[in-house]
């Protein structure tokens, strides 16, 4: 029997899972418009390959990764590029990010699917495969996945953990994808497997999902590998990537360390799926299965094009009356959808519809009482009541040294409070606010820097210059001197060097140079037109500003190019 | 010599604006050991404002030959040497008020006080101004103390100048709650001192908080709404 | 009589010996406080204090020359920090605050004069004599130095809009008032 | 865009129920204590509440807070109950009245109100009055009296002279000055052999108050309300202490039994050591502050002048939470082994 450890904290929220496992995942109809989100991942923002007006086909690549933390992004069906634009995101800021906007035509016509073995390529060969099929990871975290497909150079990859615990409520995309398509899970898992070599593979899932289990371990039986499918106790986080490994293997892995450093490495269950579709079938990441749940007459799940709009799935959900916002992610670690225009993207794991009735509105934030229920809860064994008295204090350097960025922001915190502190929201306020300060403090000496650089050039610049000027001048005396020998006379009259002539020639030549700058900058000036030429000009610099592209500086640069060439 | 204005701003700062004790908080020692009833407290700060204003006004003398490095321990040479002028002084002709006061009258030397205000004014002031500083700042002592002290007596016994008849004899003691009152010990404590103070330094502020808001209110149109809105 | 004459006259010797050897052997050269109000301020190097960049005014401060309300781009936060760091008491800003600005060059009006570039504190701007020039947007400081010397006007400040990578989470407020 | 942060789920908690319970709690120690003096011990917590109710609703009002919400919280009142059974029984009115009164002005409302206070409030009352009024706060009546419901209340209010019996000192007092008296000679089993004053465990009566705390306390850990490291450490270090020296001379040092079933011990075991907003929150930190006041609880009680060392033990160790806490941060997930 496989011995299972235990990580300390942890809550045990009601599922609310039954009602959208009742049925089979089905697909979601295409929209008529997908909106496509540049940077879905983490790392860099990839870019865009396409431009408004082409046409493009399913799968085909839109953003290409930038450097090597960067994935991928596709078309997700066949159709017209309208624009390139900031576009509404599926991020709690509501702010707008780059997307890539099709209408679809109605043909959902595949690019030519490649498949390969993967057997027969380099290691790194795969890596860069997945990372332009954009795969990443989709517990909801969308790290680059080819990212965390190398083992560290000197410590064996001892277990890799298949994260199929799914322990937020009401979400169980990953339950039914297990169920239906446990074979290519298997399969995906099997390339991870291949890449890391780890000595063991584990499956964890959350015991109340005992047909996942079964579909998995007869899913492992069929495709003929020695993974291990283990059900591990229903805590929330347990799905939480270091409490699973913690679960698993036992090893604990604090903010300050990665993963294959303690010689194991997690992804997701659904992450595996794409990897093996992306190989085997040559099929990009263009969509994922969605929980669309909560206050509707039908939560189930469903495979959604990325870039649908959520407007587009409200038909599928049919919420209750009662609906008054929609809540991507678990109930948990969720945030409200900015809005109805807001895409589906590879994060998006559940749509969880809301009513009052079911996340009623947060209670009054009363004083913390010390009574320490958020330390027991944390996973990660933090003083929960310790970091929200400093980040209430804004005394971010104290926060740091008890360990802020170790949470995770689970949330387990809050769900215990009897003060219904929103604490996550405190953390979360903390580590933006680190972050900030960071990026203002690097501005900052880098700003400091080049001053200081640039007054020491200047100082520099100023003493060549004086010290050319007084041998220039000093050259001045003394040629003068050499003359009186030639024709005789008296060598008394030419003045001996005097330090102020120096300056003063030093003085004529900046006025000098100043006036030629002067000159110089002049010409392009309109002063010497007449009236009606001035006109003229305005009205051409007026036709041309619409013309304008502030943002877009090649454009500027090809006009630029052109009015030289004229 | 010294203008109307500047005397006006030296009276100001000692009895209610600098005060000593509600806002410089210095000289706490003292203050909370003295205080236990009226008469002491105002018999302590009427010996530190005579050594305040012969200190005051000898740094003021001197404060162009004292070099700067050393400044501190002249400060206190001078200050000991005045305190222990006066201790002997008071020992000699106020007998009776030296026994009330005992030993904090030599303590007068560490009263941060007196070497704050050596070294924060007289020392940058001529000697006339220098002596007004220290009497008012004195002064504001004076009035302080006696409140903490009548307070604290009054809360602590129920009574008002006791230990009157050491100072002047024949006048006696007021009782001014009713004979049985038990006594709030705790106030007569040195914890009741800190509350008593805390106490008083809260109502300063409410009352400066009460003028500026006063002060604003004439001075400038309705604040708008938005301030406080935002916090 | 005597005595006390004599020891006082002794202590003012020995201690005064000791007093003269202490203020030579730890006389303290230049002013560590410097350094540490150079750090709050903001290093726009924008003179808007009346300083010739942020060293010099955190000179000022430090020599207490200059007040610690005369920094725009710092805002209160940075009078707030200044007021911590020297015991001072906080006095609103003696200017208006403004929100973080970069500075743009309109390509199209250019004229490539290099006035800008020399005005520039910290080197952001590029370019060479009849070049367009332009702002490197991730160095520039907001400090609109630049403005100024620009003979067609062609260089305008615009505010620094949130974005998506920059957002940052809010401080959580609940009106308690409401909900009772 | 109304602004909503995660998680959506919450517990059904709060600061109100918390506080329920530990009213719950109390209930079998009014109940004895009902049974041992009559309803006046009501009256003591009917004066108690309402000053508590009337100084907070100022003290909410002058801060700007809304009354509804903090008043219902109800920690008020549980520092008036603490109070009110921490306090000898049929003190005089105005005794209750002001250490009430300077347990939430004081010692609540000046440092900030609900979850601000470094000191236990109760206990800063207690203290202050046995500081202030040493002879009303070690007077306890005795059982044995014969005197009606009206008589108690006429006393309380000081219309009836403090009867005789009522003055009798607390069972550890008595031990403590016949102890005291007896210079030695008197061992400890002779002077608790008098049935009138001492029972079984305790005081005569006075153990089955304790006990109904044990009991009530027991019931809050059960609802995890509280938790066992402070109570348990609390008794534990009382125990420690007593017992070694009842070891060492059980002649001159009442057994462990006794001690932990007279005075506060079992009220401060179960419901003033586990005072969250004034106490240690690290596990090992609650270890060290409930061994070290049930240590110096003792060392008060049995060296001290003062009957008992309850109240002086928390206020002291309230002093330590800082430090305590700081230096007994737990390592955090994956930190464990280093530092």
């Amino acid at each position: 029997m496989f011995s299972l450890f235990k990580f300390k904290g942890g809550i045990k929220p009601p599922t609310y899972k039954a009602d959208s496992v009742r049925f089979p995942i089905a697909a979601a109809p295409v929209p008529a418009q997908l909106i496509v989100p540049l940077h879905q991942s983490i790392g860099g923002q990839p870019h865009p390959l396409v431009q408004a007006g082409d046409r493009v086909r399913k799968g085909q690549r839109i953003g290409a990764p930038d450097k090597w933390i960067s994935s991928a992004v596709h078309a997700p069906t066949s159709g017209t590029v309208i624009a390139i634009e900031e576009r509404l995101a599926a991020h709690p800021s509501g702010l707008p990010t780059l997307s890539v906007v099709i209408e679809a035509d109605g043909r959902d016509e595949w690019i030519k699917r490649q498949p390969v073995d993967y057997g027969r390529l380099e290691p790194e060969q795969v890596r860069e495969l997945l990372r332009d099929a954009g795969v990443v990871g989709l517990g909801g975290a969308v790290f680059p996945s080819h990212a965390k497909l190398t083992a560290a150079s000197d410590v064996p990859m001892e277990e890799l953990v298949i994260n199929g615990a799914e322990c937020e409520p009401f979400m169980s995309c990953d339950d039914l994808l297990m169920r239906e398509r446990g074979e290519d899970i298997v399969r995906g898992i099997g390339i991870f497997r291949d890449l890391l070599q780890p000595k063991r593979v584990l499956i964890g899932i959350e015991d109340n999902k005992p047909e996942a289990i079964a579909a998995m371990q007869a899913a492992v039986k069929a495709v003929g590998e020695n993974f291990e499918v283990i059900a591990v106790p229903t805590l929330y986080p347990a799905g939480g990537a270091k409490q699973l490994i913690r679960v698993l293997t036992g090893k604990e892995i604090p903010a300050s360390k990665r993963s294959p450093d303690l010689g194991v490495q997690c992804f997701n269950v659904a992450t595996a799926y794409t990897a093996w579709r992306a190989i085997a079938f040559g099929e990009p990441v263009i969509s994922r299965i969605v929980t669309l749940t909560g206050n509707v007459a039908q939560p189930r799940n469903w495979e959604v094009l990325l870039g649908t709009p959520l407007r587009d799935l409200v038909p599928l959900m049919q919420p209750k009356a009662d609906t008054n916002r929609y809540v991507m992610g678990g109930p948990m670690m969720g945030f409200d959808m900015p809005g109805l225009d807001a895409p589906i993207v590879k994060a998006t794991n559940c749509i969880i519809a809301s009513s009052p009735a079911i996340f009623p509105p947060p209670a009054p934030e009363m004083p913390c009482i010390r009574c320490g229920a958020c330390a027991e809860a944390c996973p990660h064994e933090l003083q929960p009541l310790e970091l929200y008295w400093f980040a209430r204090a804004h005394n971010f350097g104290k926060t740091q040294e008890y360990n802020l960025f170790d949470c995770i922001e689970c949330g387990c915190c809050s769900y215990v409070c009897p003060s219904r502190i929103p604490l996550v929201q405190y953390f979360r306020f903390a580590k933006s606010e680190i972050w900030a300060r960071e990026r203002e403090k690097e501005n900052a000496d880098a700003a400091r820097e080049r001053f200081e650089l640039r007054n020491e050039r200047e100082e520099r610049e100023k003493a060549e210059k004086a010290e050319r000027l007084a041998k220039a001048a000093a050259a001045r005396v003394a040629a003068p001197t050499q003359q009186p020998a030639d024709t005789g006379q008296p060598a008394t009259e030419q003045p001996a060097f005097d330090p102020d002539a120096a300056k003063k020639a030093a003085i004529a030549a900046a006025m000098e140079r100043a006036r030629k700058q002067r000159e110089q900058v002049k010409p392009k000036n309109t002063d010497e037109l007449t009236v009606a030429q001035r006109k003229e000009i305005a009205e051409i610099e007026a036709r041309r500003v619409p013309l304008q592209e502030p943002q877009n500086a090649s454009n500027a640069e090809i006009q630029r190019a052109q009015r030289e060439e004229e | 010599m010294i203008t109307r204005n500047e005397f006006r701003q030296i009276a100001a700062n000692g009895l209610w604006k600098q005060n000593t004790s509600l806002v410089q908080i210095l000289g706490l020692c003292p203050l909370l050991a003295v205080t236990t009833n009226l008469v002491n407290g105002a018999m302590l700060s009427l010996a530190t404002i005579i050594v305040m204003a012969a200190s005051s006004v000898a740094v003021a003398s001197l404060r162009n030959l004292i070099p700067h490095e050393i400044r501190i321990p002249v400060f206190i040479l001078v200050v000991a040497s005045l305190v222990t002028v006066i201790d002997l002084l008071f020992n000699a002709n106020l007998h009776q008020l030296y026994l009330v006061l005992g030993i904090f009258i030599p303590l007068i030397v560490t009263n941060c006080i007196v070497l704050a205000r050596v070294e924060a004014f007289a020392n940058k002031n001529p000697p006339l101004q220098s002596l007004f500083d220290g009497v008012f700042m004195g002064v504001g002592m004076l009035w302080t103390l006696s409140l903490l002290g009548g307070l604290r007596e009054l809360i602590g016994k129920g009574t008002l100048f006791s230990g009157i008849d050491m100072v002047i004899p024949g006048l006696q003691p007021l009782q001014l709650l009713p004979a049985d009152y038990p006594g709030f010990l705790i106030a007569m404590l040195p914890p009741g001192a800190f509350i008593v103070l805390g106490c008083l330094i809260a109502w300063k502020n409410w009352v400066d908080a009460r003028i500026a808001a006063h002060r604003s209110r004439k001075t400038l149109p309705p604040a708008p709404q938005t301030v406080s809105a935002a916090q | 009589m005597i005595t006390a004459i004599l020891i006082m006259a002794l202590g003012a010797v020995i201690l005064g010996a000791a007093l003269g050897y202490a203020s030579v052997k730890f006389k303290v050269q230049g002013n560590p406080l410097v350094e540490k109000i150079d750090a709050i301020l903001p290093q726009t190097q924008c003179g808007q204090c009346g300083y010739p960049g942020c060293k010099p005014y955190a000179e000022a401060i430090a020599e207490g020359e200059a007040d610690i309300n005369r920094c725009p781009p710092g805002g209160m936060e940075g009078v707030r920090k200044l007021a911590d760091l020297l015991g001072r008491e906080v006095k609103p800003l003696d200017a208006e605050e403004k929100p973080k600005q970069v500075a743009i060059i309109d390509e199209q009006l250019c004229i490539g004069c290099t006035l800008c570039v020399q005005a520039c504190p910290v080197d952001a701007i590029v370019g060479a004599a009849k070049q367009m020039h332009t702002v490197v947007a991730s160095l520039c400081t907001g400090c609109e130095l630049c403005v100024k010397p620009c003979p067609v006007e062609c260089i305008h400040m615009e505010r620094i809009v949130e974005n998506i990578d920059t957002w940052k989470w809010k401080y959580p407020v609940f009106e308690i008032k409401r909900v009772a | 865009m109304n602004f909503t942060s995660p998680p959506y789920l919450t517990q059904n908690v709060s600061v109100r129920r918390i506080m329920l319970q530990v009213l719950a709690a109390l209930l079998p120690a009014i109940g004895v204590y009902l049974w041992l003096l009559g309803p006046i011990v009501l009256v003591q917590l009917a004066i108690a509440t309402a000053t508590a109710l009337a100084a907070e609703a100022v003290m909410l009002k002058l801060v700007d807070k809304p009354l509804g919400l903090f008043l219902g919280d109800g920690s008020a009142i549980v520092t008036a109950w603490l109070i009110a059974l921490a306090f000898p029984p049929m003190a005089p009115w105005w005794l209750i009245v002001v250490g009430v009164a300077f347990a939430i002005v004081v010692a609540k409302h000046l440092y900030g109100g609900l979850g601000q206070n470094p000191f236990n409030p109760a206990m800063i009352a207690f203290a202050v009055c046995i500081v202030s009024f040493p002879a009303l706060m070690s007077r306890w009546p005795s059982l044995n009296m014969d005197a009606s419901f009206a008589d108690h209340v006429a006393v309380m209010f000081g219309q009836l002279p403090r009867l005789d019996a009522m003055n009798g000192a607390t069972p550890l007092d008595t031990l403590k000055t016949a102890l005291k008296l007896g210079e030695g000679q008197v061992s400890v089993g002779a002077i608790l052999a008098d049935t009138r004053i001492f029972g079984r465990m305790g005081g005569h009566g006075w153990e089955w108050v304790a006990a109904a705390y044990l009991a009530g306390g027991l019931w809050l850990w059960q609802r995890k309300v509280i938790g066992w490291h402070l109570p348990l450490s609390f008794l534990g270090g009382m125990v420690a202490l007593s017992g070694a020296l009842w070891l060492w001379n059980p002649a001159q040092f009442a057994s462990p039994l006794f001690h932990l079933f007279s005075g506060g011990t079992m009220l401060g075991a179960f419901f003033i050591v586990t005072d969250p907003v004034s106490g240690s929150t690290t596990p090992k930190g609650k270890l060290i502050f409930g061994f070290a006041a049930g240590l110096i609880a003792y060392l008060i009680r049995v060296f001290g002048g003062y009957p008992d060392g309850v109240a002086f033990s928390v206020l002291l160790l309230n002093l330590c939470v800082p430090l305590i806490d700081l230096y007994t941060q737990p390592p955090i997930f994956g930190m464990k082994g280093e530092k």
